[in-house]
């Protein structure tokens, strides 16, 4: 008997394995739906498979009687759309502080702290000022993510951007760089991967602050449809909506990471005879 | 060609003294070996030179001159390890210090301007062996390859002083020699001054025309804290290898003439 | 065992503050004491919330609109029943136009408010009074939590909302009030909605729940330093002080009796439940299988149903009310 | 001239400038305050700061006259108890399922592609489910916090534990070390300072599930008073209650680190002479 | 004492082709040293023989007996890099192995048999000079301190056998001639069979009773995929440095004897 450690499951047994969480949470629904609708035929809260088909139909391939929309995509794009805007924003934002405040001692000293604190605030807590100040449209939206996860961008790369080997600026100098120049040509290439890395960690926040703006005041928006539709427990249509709001969620990180591989061979070149 | 002297050179981080009044003269294109224990402060003197760090007491002159308080163009570098940028390829990485004295602003060349300097680089790639590996990325080499990638990307720009944190301290003995026989040859042709610190002595006698030793004095506990590394033997080479003789520590003086 | 253990929602309204006031005053427990039961009232900081956990069955009683309740428990197949009406809506939500005075402006704009509630409600009645419909506005649905926070924005034109959000809108110079809940005298009703079975199985809980809130509202109703106290309570409980609840009370047709409750109950609710049903068939709010806005039946205080008679889910009695206007609880 | 990316401010520039961002923040809140509470004396947005000082001494020093408590201090002990218990569930939980995906293949085969969706879920979406499953007691609050950041800290810690040198794995095991004892003596004591790491970095996310969770059903907290405050726009109380979590969000960051400079001396003692 | 048998071994990653008919006996208590270029599967080999890794082909014997497919006791190994654990104090590093025999559940020992655990440690870390630095973690111990701390713990555990890979790579001359004199010193007194590789050939002269070199016998580019390296040349020292002679490779029966 070998240790468990040493134990790998092959092709077959790892697809099956893999699977095996996801079946039995599908059978746990299953069952549970079963019996509470049993009790209660128009229960909301676990609807059976055939409801939740007809409201993916509804939503996804018949117009809104009331818009002529198809709500689904609609909503789709009006809710990637501010959180690919506020992302662009807090990435723009968080990649030029995250340098400087990285490699240039000055700025570091002015605003490390400050990032810091601003990091700690919780954005949902001030969200009357940023209404305030940005107004209900999707501005206001748009900067609610941006807000909410450009500290966090800010101090990863900070931290990536000192953990470059002292060794290579070194070189640049020694080489004739002047700061400008060691930014351009050595700092801001190998930051751009750690970049969309903190990019990757922090979409999840930026989901988050997505449904909570849209919650708050919308007329479209994957959240704003949740959130409505949890005014009458329409759960037929939740569920839908936060299955694809994770298809979304991991498609944009898939897309990230092979943007990376395709953009920045030379990370995943060799591996340093 | 340059002359460099260091005069009276103490080096202290907090109340830990590291290098203690450090005294030489070099003669034009030298090749200097930098030996010494572990912890003796050879890479702090590196950094002295490199202007990374300032002396905490004396001066270091190139040519008579208070050397630049920061890394410049004059004295090129190669680490042992991270001497070499990952984002770029071998030519790219040879290109790069001509580019930045090109291009103030884009940090890059365009044109001829770029041809030129393409030129120059694969010229230098070839010098060390590395012609057919201009494309490579540095993970995509071996480590002696990287090595040789380091030392044509410092050459390139011809700086008057070299100075090599043992360089060859990660490579195998066949590629060792290899390496030796490339920088060996540049050193001759471009008449540059340099020093290499090793751990291996015989690499030190085999390549330089002037061995310095950094060791301290005093190394009983109570004293490890105030007292420094100093210079203990300094022996001219004269071009042939010499066995080390630790025995009989030359003194300071003869070195200095 | 019979069941001993009951959970009541409510959350923050003017026409509910009494029940939080019972609850910290010992009234709960002593009628709960009384019939031999444990009733534990629960205070929702998000209304709809409350209400899912009643259909999901976490509670025997909520407060409820009597909209919500037929748009929630009783279109999700919950049996529920309305136990006590403790007012209506008498001025209390509110059409808000910013620099504009008469409700036809409305026109064109876009108009802040909670969507699918009392709010959207009271906006289609609005809109119908002067012969518009929804599709002449532009409806996008705000957290009543920002209410004040959104009018303060260049964006917002138009809101519908309710108090005490609406009074403190209102002290605005630009606000004006162009239309409100005064025009639809009970449409809008705040009651305790239970769960049908639960109280068909422990009348005594109906029978607690209805002592609770008529010793309540005997206490504030009466003209004397404890009702002052009382509502002082309530008020700052609410986020207010005494001034300002007794404008919000001002707004509102409290029943402070169980005649009251009674006599409006078994007043002629039909054409009322008529209008609610509508805007719930309109909006889709009835469930996917309902085909006309009957298609919940509601049983009426003295027996009547409106709509389907063979699906009946919501149920307005005025049994227990009686049973304490007799003296019998 | 030296190049700017080599100069570095005394300790007194240094001071000066971490100061600088936050004294234009408060100079700029000033002007704005003043400039509002010149048109509009009773303008709540931007209170002065006689405003503020008086809602701190309501809340925090004198009783409520309907509880008898002092407001900010029963808020405090009520979230707080909150986030510490959620934050402790996540890390028993993430640490378990942590390092097991990190070093059984077995269990990672089993439940590294369930937790990677998991954590793709935005639990703001799924508020409505947890709150009908767990009620709307302290469990739900609790839950909110755990199940927000458990997959999070459950990947990172698997990531960092795959990342033990094989080697010390094999030598574990030519030292005769079974699977359990391995994961005794090698693993787990390796992977305490690196799950606090986790859990440092999860606490943003802690704090704002948190403060959700609170927004929805709650009668006491931090977030249940900035959301009971926000209704009537209170700002002279919820500015306080947003620095007085910053405040307790940044303590409880430096607490953690400072345990793990006390608990974990071999990560910070030498440095590999 | 323990004689290991190697038959016939292949391994391949892929299509790739490492290691090629490896065949040799080993005496009792030989101390073999295992030389070649870099990525010629010297390690390889010796995670075969740790188990870590399966052969493509053929089999190895230890006593006759086939090696238990993975890694055991009666096996104790010394890497170049992270053969101690960084959160242990090098008493504890020691103590581990006795633990994990001695505590299946809670892999702690308590009250007698801790003490006995501890003396026994203690005894060996005194074997290395370590007495001293019981109490330190390894990141306070020297490079040469941490290697000999991870030979006193793979010995506690009394191995029949002890791989060695590269493990005194990264000492400097000095050090490691100490570290030399503690090994021989060590398996003269154990018995045990000792396998070491080393890029170093004056070293695996120096301790080695039988130096064994792995390379490629085909280097033509095509060729490279589907052949692997295999014995070379296979010396026996007989105790006693003997200088490497490549060209004269000795043949493989003469060895299996
Ligand atoms: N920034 C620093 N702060 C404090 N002490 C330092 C610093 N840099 C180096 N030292 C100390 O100075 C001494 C010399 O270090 P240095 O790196 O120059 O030694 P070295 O001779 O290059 O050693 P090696 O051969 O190991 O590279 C060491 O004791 C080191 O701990
Ligand atoms: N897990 C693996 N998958 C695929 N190829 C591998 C694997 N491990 C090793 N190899 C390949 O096998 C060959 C032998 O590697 P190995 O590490 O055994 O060489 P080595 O002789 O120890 O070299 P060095 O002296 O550099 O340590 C190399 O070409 C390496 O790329
Ligand atoms: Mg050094
Ligand atoms: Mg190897």
């Amino acid at each position: 008997m070998r240790r468990l450690i040493n134990r790998r499951p092959d092709a077959v047994t790892q697809l099956a394995l893999m699977l095996l969480p996801f079946v039995i949470v599908v059978i746990c629904y299953m069952v549970a739906s079963e019996a509470r609708l049993s009790e209660n035929p128009n229960d909301k809260l676990l609807p059976g498979w055939s409801t939740i088909a007809a409201a993916i139909e509804r939503m996804a391939f018949l117009p809104d009687p009331r818009t002529g929309n198809y709500l689904l995509w609609s909503d789709t794009v009006s809710s990637l759309t501010r959180l690919g805007i506020g992302v662009a924003v807090a990435t723009v934002i968080g990649g030029i502080f995250g340098i400087l405040q990285g490699l240039v001692p000055y700025f570091r000293a002015t605003f490390n702290a400050f990032t810091g604190v601003l990091s700690m605030i919780p954005p949902l807590a001030v969200l009357p000022i940023l209404f305030i100040i940005f107004g209900l449209g999707e501005l206001a939206k748009v900067v609610l993510v941006a807000v909410g996860i450009t500290p966090f961008i800010i101090r990863d790369l900070a931290l990536r951007t000192a953990e470059i080997p002292h060794e290579e600026i070194i070189k640049a100098q020694t080489l004739g760089a002047s700061t400008w120049q060691i930014i351009l040509r050595v700092v801001v290439p190998q930051m751009l991967p750690r970049l969309i890395d903190g990019v990757r960690l922090s979409l999840g926040a930026a989901w988050l602050f997505l449904i909570a703006a849209e919650a708050i005041a919308s007329d479209s928006g994957l959240g704003y449809r949740i959130f409505l539709m949890r005014r009458y427990l329409a759960m037929d249509v939740i569920l839908p909506y936060v299955a694809w709001i994770t298809i979304l969620a991991f498609s944009l990180d898939l897309a990230l990471r092979l943007f990376q591989r395709v953009a920045f061979r030379w990370m995943y070149r060799g591996n340093g005879l | 060609m340059t002359r460099v002297t260091v005069e009276n050179l103490w080096k202290s981080y907090g109340d830990q003294t590291v290098l203690e009044n450090i005294n030489f003269v070099t003669e034009p294109g030298s090749f200097i070996s930098l030996v010494g224990p572990s912890g003796c402060g050879k890479s702090t003197f590196l950094r002295m030179m490199l202007g990374d760090e300032a002396p905490s007491k004396g001066r270091i002159l190139i040519d008579g001159v208070a050397l630049e308080a920061e890394p410049s163009p004059d004295r090129g570098v190669v680490f042992q390890k991270y001497s070499v940028f990952p984002h770029l390829t071998a030519l790219q990485n040879v290109m790069l210090g001509l580019e930045f004295a090109g291009s103030p602003i884009a940090g890059r060349l365009f044109g001829r301007a770029r041809r030129q300097a393409r030129a120059a680089s694969l010229e230098m790639l070839q010098g060390v062996g590395l012609e057919q590996s201009a494309n490579k990325y540095p993970s995509e080499l071996s480590g002696g390859m990287q090595q040789r990638l380091a030392i044509a990307q410092a050459l390139v720009k011809k700086p008057k002083i070299v100075l090599l944190d043992e360089p060859f301290g990660a490579l195998d003995p066949g590629i060792r020699a290899e390496v030796h026989e490339i920088m060996l040859r540049l050193w001759r042709e471009e008449g540059m001054t340099i020093f290499m610190v090793t751990h291996d002595l015989s690499e030190a006698f085999k390549l330089g025309t002037r061995v310095i030793a950094f060791d301290r004095r005093r190394t009983r506990p109570e004293e490890l804290k105030a007292y420094g590394a100093t210079v203990t033997f300094d022996l001219m080479v004269d071009g042939k290898i010499i066995p080390p003789r630790p025995e009989t520590p030359a003194p300071l003086a003869a070195a200095a003439q | 065992a019979p069941k001993k253990d009951f959970k009541v929602g409510w959350s923050i309204y003017v026409g509910w503050m009494p029940w939080g006031y019972a609850q910290d005053n010992g009234i709960v427990k002593k009628w709960a004491d009384k019939y031999g039961l444990n009733i534990e009232l629960v205070q929702f900081n998000d209304y709809i919330e409350g209400i899912n956990q009643f259909t999901a069955g976490a509670y025997d009683g909520i407060m409820s609109t009597n909209m919500d309740a037929l748009a929630i428990p009783s279109a999700g197949g919950v049996d529920s029943t309305i136990l006590i009406i403790c007012d209506y809506s008498n001025g209390n939500d509110v059409i808000i136009l910013k620099d504009k005075d008469a409700l036809e402006d409305i026109k064109g704009q876009k108009v802040n408010l909670v969507e699918l509630s009392v709010s959207h409600y009271t906006l289609a009645r609005g809109l119908e009074s002067v012969g518009m419909s929804e599709k002449d506005v532009t409806v996008v649905n705000t957290s009543d939590a920002d209410m004040i926070a959104a009018w303060g924005t260049n964006d917002v034109t138009a809101m519908v909302t309710w108090n005490p959000m609406a009074a403190e809108i209102l002290t605005g110079e630009n606000a004006n009030n162009v239309f409100d809940s005064e025009k639809l005298p009970g449409e809008i009703q705040d009651s305790l909605v239970v769960n049908t079975k639960t109280l068909e199985e422990n009348p005594d809980f109906g029978k607690a729940m209805t002592g609770i809130w008529y010793e309540t509202m005997a206490l504030m109703s009466a003209d004397n330093e404890a009702a002052i106290a009382a509502k002082t309570a309530m008020g700052t409980a609410s986020g207010t002080d005494l001034e300002g609840y007794e404008a919000q009370l001002a707004a509102t047709e409290m029943f402070y009796t169980p005649q009251d409750y009674i006599s409006f109950a078994e007043s002629d609710l039909e054409k009322t439940t008529t209008f609610v049903t509508k805007f719930l068939f309109d909006h889709g709010l009835l469930g996917q299988d309902a085909t006309s806005p009957g298609y919940i039946g509601i049983e009426l205080a003295d027996g009547k149903v409106v709509g389907n008679a063979d699906n009946v889910l919501l149920r307005y009695t005025t049994e227990y009310a009686k049973l304490a206007a007799d003296g019998k609880l």
